[in-house]
């Protein structure tokens, strides 16, 4: 898999600037050719259920960054400390905390994205790309390093699911963000199609993105 | 135990131009050829000879570098005259020019009591050296039998099925004796039985019948139940790690001889048929000829296909080919480099087709009728469309499309397991008659086998 | 009957797979043979119809508001929910674990089959998601196996047909860039159409 | 016919290798082989002569199969017409022409958009040869949609069910599920307001119905009942549509284009068994399935739609459609005959339960064909593991 | 990192405590907001039954003046105590649970909706209702004019895990039809409202009990019928004692 780059240890010299070229390419490279959801295939879950509307989708992602930013620091900062045979658990320990930090926080000041996202939130602590990160990358690298990495997948992982939520609300609901696009641009009967309100929409834009995003980089799964 | 066989799979391609029961007396060949090329699964051949020498029936003229203890030897005797080499000198031909009178190397030749007392070894040297092994060919594979090997079972296919096939009430007039000295010859290869298959629904060559320590297994249906591969199937078939080896009539003639008359004998009788063929009949000629010997005055055009072998396997030739080693039967088709307007869809009662598709009347014509048939494909490639008409042609338990679609994935397990080891090209020839979408069904299964075989 | 129509409903129609989005990472990397797909299958079955009640007793006697009355009426006002997901994700954890040495104990050929799929499964979303929608509907502990196991089922059944799809697929020409993952989202999105048949039934 | 051989021959100078317009050699080559059969022959090696049948003619037998139902369908579209909106046609071809001016656009679209832009762009694009496959999604598509289906979803359900259906698998014969059920389940998932209910089954064009008709298929008046707790046939025989068995079976009611004249459809069945071109194991078994189940559920009995005689399951809805033209889809069936008969009872059950035990969805065909579609690659998977079972267990003997 | 047992039971303990008292903190400082923002919601949804509220409305002060809430059995008698005899508060009745009970063992709140000026008059009776939607459970709120007979409005919602179609429940858009429908025919029999199927558009088809539908959701229609249909049945011995006051 590509991501091997990342996951050597990497002899660093002393001065290197905290956005190195190297260290850019932390961020950079999750958000096309490394992409965690279209290339890795990871944390497709989570990715699909809540993206019927724009908005609980940010907050989404919003809260996925949060998790695994502040996971992959924390398990970064105490990787020398934590025992190789519990190590899974520990990880998943501190997920399911920040996940439930989040939950509990979007429960005091938005009970209604709250609602909204139901399980989903929860649900994070199984995303994929956050379990993977933590043990390919923070079990093994510095603070920065882990927060970069962490903000590239995470927002690797929301420019995609903002793409497939964009597409389900502007042809599903008819707007973006819940501003009324088709009537604003003088089309009030523009017909609204019902599979990209339903799951399946999700799983097609998913699949077309995939398409388009591999045929340009050339990616290839064999 | 003895079995009787009905299959009710299959198809018949009823063509015009079949031999007339007659045989006409030696047409001697100026030339003759062997080529490797018959020979399948010959890795490496090498020619043994070089242009100028001379040389009897029965000399080693060619060899595999991978498997040097069987020869393959010239058919006559005469001079070399030609070695054909084709792209990065891959050995086609080697080409004789015939004596007269042929001459023979001699090898030791038996009694017929006799040879029930000699040793499998003296007899498989005997074999080896005197070019008739390559007669024996194995399953799994279909290639020349590697002589160490000890083969679960012998077949032998006793008719042939194939469209314009020739009666073997023919072509083994008289062979009764060396069939029988063939017979006995490979009974000692094996410690199960030699099985000899018989057409139940015609008139059968007394010399099967009569062949002593054999079982005979009755099949009747339309093509393929003279394949041998078939026979297999319904009577013992081929599980993995199990050889059987299967010998033409032909074959077990030619070493029936090579130990009674102590020769390698070439001789044999070739069907000549086919639409364009203006006296299709018999011939008496050796392995190997010139197709020119018999199409010399005998054609109704010239814009033909000259094909070695029945139209389902055979090889085009060319006009100034030979015939192939196997070959017993010559078959010459009109070409069909045409372009046809509309024939995609204009109702036709003259073109025969398994399928009854749109404007494909040919099934009113009944069973009897004798189709001229061009070699033009009748369409164009296409997708692999599953249409379910192979299993039809298929008498087997097999799954003729799954097979070909392991093989096309390249998938070893799946087509081990789907029973590559028991089919080899003509078996599936019809499927590739049949095929809608035209793929090369017969070649897609020949990789198969490479894949399983060299890998 | 009321459970009869809960498992229906949560093979076919409330499918992890196709209406809820669940445990897609597994969905979509074990789905490539059959065999495979039938032995993941059978462990989420399995630790699915273990999880879902083993969570809703802890839900009902320790993290649900007033659960811990049962202990003395003065923890009757604790509320431990804030601790649910952490409790809930241990104790899949735990069982896979516990379940995997029992296994491994008592069935090797049974262990031989599904033990490399069970670590596999703790971070499966289905699993977390079976027990989240356990709480999230208030389900008995009756409804909770049912639910569970017939969950699992629908998730098996799921993939071990998109698994044949996919061994299917390998003598298809798939365009390069749709090859693996874009494809089976194809796929999955069409299988999801054809499930939709189910919605809706009431028996 | 030379002469046009040397025009073409002419024409298809720029379109061979290294031509200007070398990318589209398949486009040319498409119109070519329709003119002419090519003139290649044979290899040297293996078949000499090859049988009759190509593709095209093969899937032109479908073609032809469909016509008596599409025909007919026009034709009904009229009738309905003239029925709704309570005028007297003057002639047959009054009810045709009517049917004509609604159905050829539906047929013209879905060509245009289907074959003539997605599936030519692909060709370009992946460099394969364009397959006959879709001329007959083309007349598939038209025949599952409402006469009244607008021209712009038809469009795009074209486009989608070859782009996602098809071409993403790679094109003809590579396909999961069958392309003109996927055009309508996108329609009928997209735009469900278009293609079910009772308003969009007679077309009215400009005029309004007349009072008092309702419109509404056989398959949703037989649904009403499980509410109204009328026994079906009376609720059938109470309509101001001619419901009776014998009609039901003539075709004369709303519907789908294609799907409503059983008999229509039994002919073209007899054209595609007796041509081999469709399976009637698959045929059979469809019926079969739904009328055991149907005859099932009469047992059990717990409604009248349960009680409804189960012939009628046979003659209402698209069930013969399906059955005929969907199911035998070679490429989306299973691809063992074994598997075929478990394939065809699955649909057969699966369209019963989903029309009696389903109120969402009135009509079961479609998606029992789609689910089992889906299913058919497992259903193979376990038939072609007997076979391999057997041959290890033979062999070893 | 091979560890000894020790430590991994230290690391595990200090891990525990750490993680405990993190969440413990967390969830007590947001404790507060979370009450607040829950009863925010029921607030609010209880509100939309009777008016739109705009953005930037104090929906707790505006719930504070104008409703009266009480909690009635099935025969439409007051009762002030639940089972475990405390006191009970409507807003804190669980629908959820309640609908899992007997219809007969039920708690049912009522939320009076009190004239702005006047707060001794009823303007209008707040319902709750809970029902089975398509994919998952359905609630809302109906509101009944003085007479208890008109719908003055309704408010509906669906738990969102996979909106279908049927989602549009929880629009304006769909609300507002049932706005001035009847639940009583002449002779005073309860017939609720219908949502019918299909979409027509023209409202002007539809009869006093009936309201347009959605396209392709018919079973989140039925749903809903059925729900209403069912609460109002449980509420009839209140509605007809209130009535005829």
């Amino acid at each position: 898999m590509s991501t091997e780059t990342l996951e050597q240890p990497v002899v660093k010299a002393p001065s290197e600037s905290i956005f190195s070229k190297r260290r850019r390419r932390f961020v950079m490279d999750p958000l096309d050719d490394d992409n965690p959801v279209t290339i890795q295939v990871l944390g497709i879950c989570s990715a699909l259920a809540v993206t019927v509307k724009m908005e609980p989708t940010l907050i989404m992602s919003i809260a996925v960054v949060f998790v695994i930013v502040f996971a992959n620091l924390i398990i970064s900062l105490i990787r020398n400390l934590v025992p190789g045979r519990i190590r899974i658990i520990v990880q998943l320990g501190v997920i399911a905390t920040l996940v439930t930090v989040v939950s509990e926080v979007l429960k005091a000041y938005n009970y209604p994205m709250f609602k909204v996202l139901g399980a989903f939130v929860g649900l994070i602590i199984t995303n994929c790309i956050v379990m993977g990160r933590l043990e390919a990358f923070a079990m093994g690298n510095k603070a920065w390093d882990s927060i970069l990495d962490g903000m590239g997948s995470g927002f690797g992982y929301a420019w995609v699911i903002l793409a497939v939520a964009f597409f389900r609300e502007l042809f599903g609901s008819g707007t973006v963000f819940d501003f009324p696009v088709f009537e604003a641009i003088g089309l009030p009967n523009f017909p609204m199609n019902g599979l990209m309100v339903d799951s399946i929409g999700a799983f097609m834009i998913l699949g077309i993105i995939i398409w388009v995003q591999r045929a340009r980089n050339g990616y290839v799964e064999n | 135990m003895p079995k009787t066989v009905k299959l009710r799979k299959g198809f018949d391609i009823n063509l015009a131009g079949k031999a007339e029961k007659k045989i006409s007396d030696s047409l001697h060949s100026r030339t003759y050829a062997v080529k490797p090329a018959d020979f399948i699964g010959m890795q490496r051949p090498k020619a043994l000879v070089s242009v100028g020498d001379s040389v009897k029936a029965g000399t080693p003229v060619l060899a595999d570098k991978k498997n040097e203890t069987v020869n393959y030897v010239s058919p006559v005797s005469g001079e070399v005259i030609d070695i054909k080499r084709g792209e990065k000198r891959k050995l086609l031909e080697i080409v004789i020019q015939a004596d007269k009178e042929i001459s023979y190397e001699s090898f030791k030749n038996y009694s017929t009591s006799d040879l029930v007392k000699v040793s499998k070894d003296e007899l498989k040297e005997q074999m080896l050296k005197a070019g008739v092994w390559p007669n024996i060919l194995t399953r799994p594979f279909g290639v020349v039998a590697n002589s160490n090997d000890t083969p679960k079972s012998i077949f032998i296919s006793a008719f042939d099925s194939s469209p314009l096939a020739p009666d073997y009430n023919i072509s083994f007039k008289g062979d009764d004796k060396a069939f029988q000295a063939g017979v006995s010859v490979l009974k000692k290869f094996t410690d199960g039985y030699i099985h000899i298959n018989v057409n139940s629904a015609d008139e059968v060559n007394p010399m099967f019948l009569n062949a002593d320590g054999v079982q005979i297994n009755k099949f009747t249906g339309k093509h393929p139940a003279g394949n041998v591969g078939v026979q297999i199937h319904h009577v013992d078939p081929i599980a993995k790690g199990d050889i059987v080896w299967t010998v033409s009539p032909f074959g077990v003639v030619q070493i029936g001889k090579l130990f009674l008359e102590g020769k390698f004998d070439a001789s044999k009788i070739i069907a000549l048929t086919g639409s364009e063929v203006s006296n299709p009949q018999y011939y008496k000629t050796f392995a190997g000829a010139n197709v020119k010997t018999f199409t010399d005055g005998n054609l109704k055009n010239d814009h033909v296909r000259y094909v070695s072998g029945n139209i389902l396997t055979g090889e085009n030739v060319g006009e100034d080919g030979h015939l192939g080693f196997y070959a017993n039967q010559f078959t010459v088709l009109p070409e069909g480099d045409h372009f046809q307007f509309m024939g995609w869809i204009l109702p036709t009662i003259n073109k025969l087709s398994f399928h009854r598709a749109f404007g494909l009347l040919s099934f009113l014509n009944g069973s009897k009728k004798e189709y001229v048939l061009d070699t033009n494909t009748q369409g164009e490639p296409r997708a692999f469309v599953q249409t379910g008409a192979f299993e039809k042609v298929v008498p087997m338990d097999i799954l003729p499309t799954h097979l070909l679609k392991a093989i096309l994935a390249e998938d070893f397990d799946e087509m081990e397991e789907l029973g590559l080891y028991e089919v080899i090209e003509e078996d599936f020839a019809l499927c590739e008659f049949i095929d809608v979408s035209k793929h090369d069904v017969q070649s897609i299964l020949r990789e198969g086998l490479d894949l399983l075989q060299y890998s | 009957m009321e459970l009869f129509n809960l498992g229906i409903r949560s093979i076919f129609i409330d499918n992890m797979v196709f209406a809820y989005f669940l445990g897609m990472c597994s969905f979509l990397a074990v789905s490539k043979k059959v065999t495979t797909a039938i032995g993941l299958g059978a462990a989420v079955v399995f630790v699915l119809g273990i999880t879902v009640p083993a969570n809703w007793l802890v839900q009902e006697y320790i993290l649900r508001e007033g659960a811990l009355a049962w202990i003395g009426p003065q923890f009757a006002e604790m509320n431990l929910e804030f601790l649910q997901f952490i409790m809930f994700i241990a104790i899949i954890a735990a069982m896979v674990q516990l379940v995997e040495m029992v296994i491994e104990k008592f069935s090797p050929a049974l262990y031989g089959s599904l033990g490399i799929f069970l670590p596999l499964i703790a971070v499966n979303c289905a699993i977390l998601g079976g027990s989240l929608f356990m709480v999230q509907r208030d389900y008995s502990l009756a409804e909770a196996s049912v639910y569970g196991i017939s969950s699992g089922i629908g998730w098996m059944l799921a993939i071990v047909a998109l698994a044949a799809v996919r061994e299917k697929l390998k003598y298809s020409n798939v365009p390069d860039g749709l090859k693996g993952l874009g494809i089976t989202m194809i796929i999955t999105g069409l299988m999801g159409i054809a499930f939709k048949s189910f919605i809706g039934i009431a028996i | 016919m030379k002469f046009l051989r040397n025009i073409v021959e002419k024409a298809k100078v720029p379109f061979e290798k290294g031509g200007k317009l070398a990318k589209y050699h398949h486009l040319f080559e498409t119109i070519d082989t329709l003119l002419f059969v090519p003139n290649d022959t044979a290899k040297l090696k293996g078949v000499q002569v090859r049988d009759a049948v190509d593709l095209k003619r093969f899937m032109m037998t479908v073609i032809i199969s469909l016509l008596p139902a599409l025909l007919f369908g026009m034709y009904n579209v009229g009738y309905q017409y003239y029925q709704a909106v309570g005028l007297e046609p003057t002639s047959a071809w009054d009810l045709w022409w009517v049917g004509i001016q609604r159905v050829v656009p539906v047929i013209i679209i879905t060509y245009v958009f289907g074959l003539f832009i997605t599936e030519f762009a692909f060709s370009v694009i992946r460099k394969h040869p364009i397959n006959e496959g879709f001329l007959v999604s083309g007349i598939l598509i038209p025949m599952v949609m409402p006469p009244t289906i607008p021209l712009w979803q038809v469009a795009c359900a074209s486009i989608f069910a070859v782009v996602i259906a098809k071409e993403a698998f790679g094109g003809t014969g590579m396909n999961v599920l069958n392309v003109a059920l996927v055009a309508r389940a996108f329609l009928y998932f997209a735009y469900p307001s278009d293609i079910s209910g009772d308003q969009v089954w007679v077309y009215l064009g400009e005029q309004v119905a007349v009072d008092g008709f309702s419109g509404a298929t056989p398959l949703a008046l037989a649904a009403s009942t499980l509410e109204s707790g009328q026994n079906v046939v009376q609720t059938f025989a109470a309509s101001t549509t001619d419901f009776s068995f014998a009609n039901l079976f003539y075709g004369f009611v709303p519907g789908s284009i294609g799907e409503t004249s059983v008999l229509m459809i039994l002919i073209g069945a007899a054209i595609l068994v007796f041509t081999g071109v469709g399976s009637w194991k698959v045929m059979i078994s469809v019926f079969g399935g739904a009328y055991l189940m149907a005859l099932l559920l009469s047992v059990a009995g717990a409604n009248e739609y349960m009680l409804m005689p189960a012939h009628y399951h046979l003659v209402i809805g698209g069930l013969a459609f399906g059955a005929v033209f969907m199911a035998t889809d070679p490429v989306t069936a299973t691809q063992t005959e074994t598997g075929k008969w478990i394939y065809g009872a699955m649909i057969g059950i699966l369209t019963v339960i989903i029309r009696v035990l389903n109120p969402a969805y009135p009509e079961g065909i479609m998606l029992a064909i789609l689910f089992m579609n889906v299913f058919a690659p497992l259903v193979d998977y376990y038939v072609v593991a007997a076979n391999k079972k057997r041959r290890l267990k033979r062999a070893t003997v | 990192m091979q560890r000894s047992n020790t430590y991994v039971l230290v690391f595990t303990a200090i891990m525990t405590v750490v993680i405990g008292g993190i969440l413990s903190f967390t969830s007590q400082v947001l404790a507060p907001a979370q009450k607040k923002s829950v009863e925010l919601d029921t607030k609010q949804s209880i509100l939309g039954a009777v008016m739109t509220l705009e953005k930037g409305d104090d929906a707790l002060a505006i719930y504070s003046t104008r409703i009266k809430s009480m909690v009635v059995d099935i025969d439409g008698n007051l009762i002030d105590k639940n089972r475990k005899g405390n006191p009970i508060v409507a807003e804190e009745v669980n629908i959820l649970k309640n609908y899992k009970m007997d219809a007969g063992k039920r708690e049912y709140p009522v939320y009076q909706y009190m004239n702005e000026n006047d707060p001794t008059q009823i303007e209008a009776y707040i319902l709750p209702l809970y029902g089975a939607g398509l994919w998952n459970a359905i609630y809302g709120y109906v509101a009944l004019e003085k007479d208890l007979n008109t719908i003055k409005g309704v408010s509906f919602g669906h738990v969102q895990e996979t909106p279908g179609l049927g989602a549009r429940i929880d629009s304006k858009e769909i609300q507002v039809r049932y706005q001035g429908k009847t639940i009583f025919d002449e002779s005073g029999n309860l017939v609720s409202v219908v949502m019918l199927k299909g979409e027509k558009k023209n409202p002007s088809l539809f009869g006093t009990h009936e309201v347009d539908g959605m396209s392709g959701s018919t079973l989140t229609a039925k749903g809903l019928n059925a729900m209403v249909k069912d609460y109002l049945t449980c509420y009839e011995s209140f509605i007809k004692k209130n009535q005829h006051q």
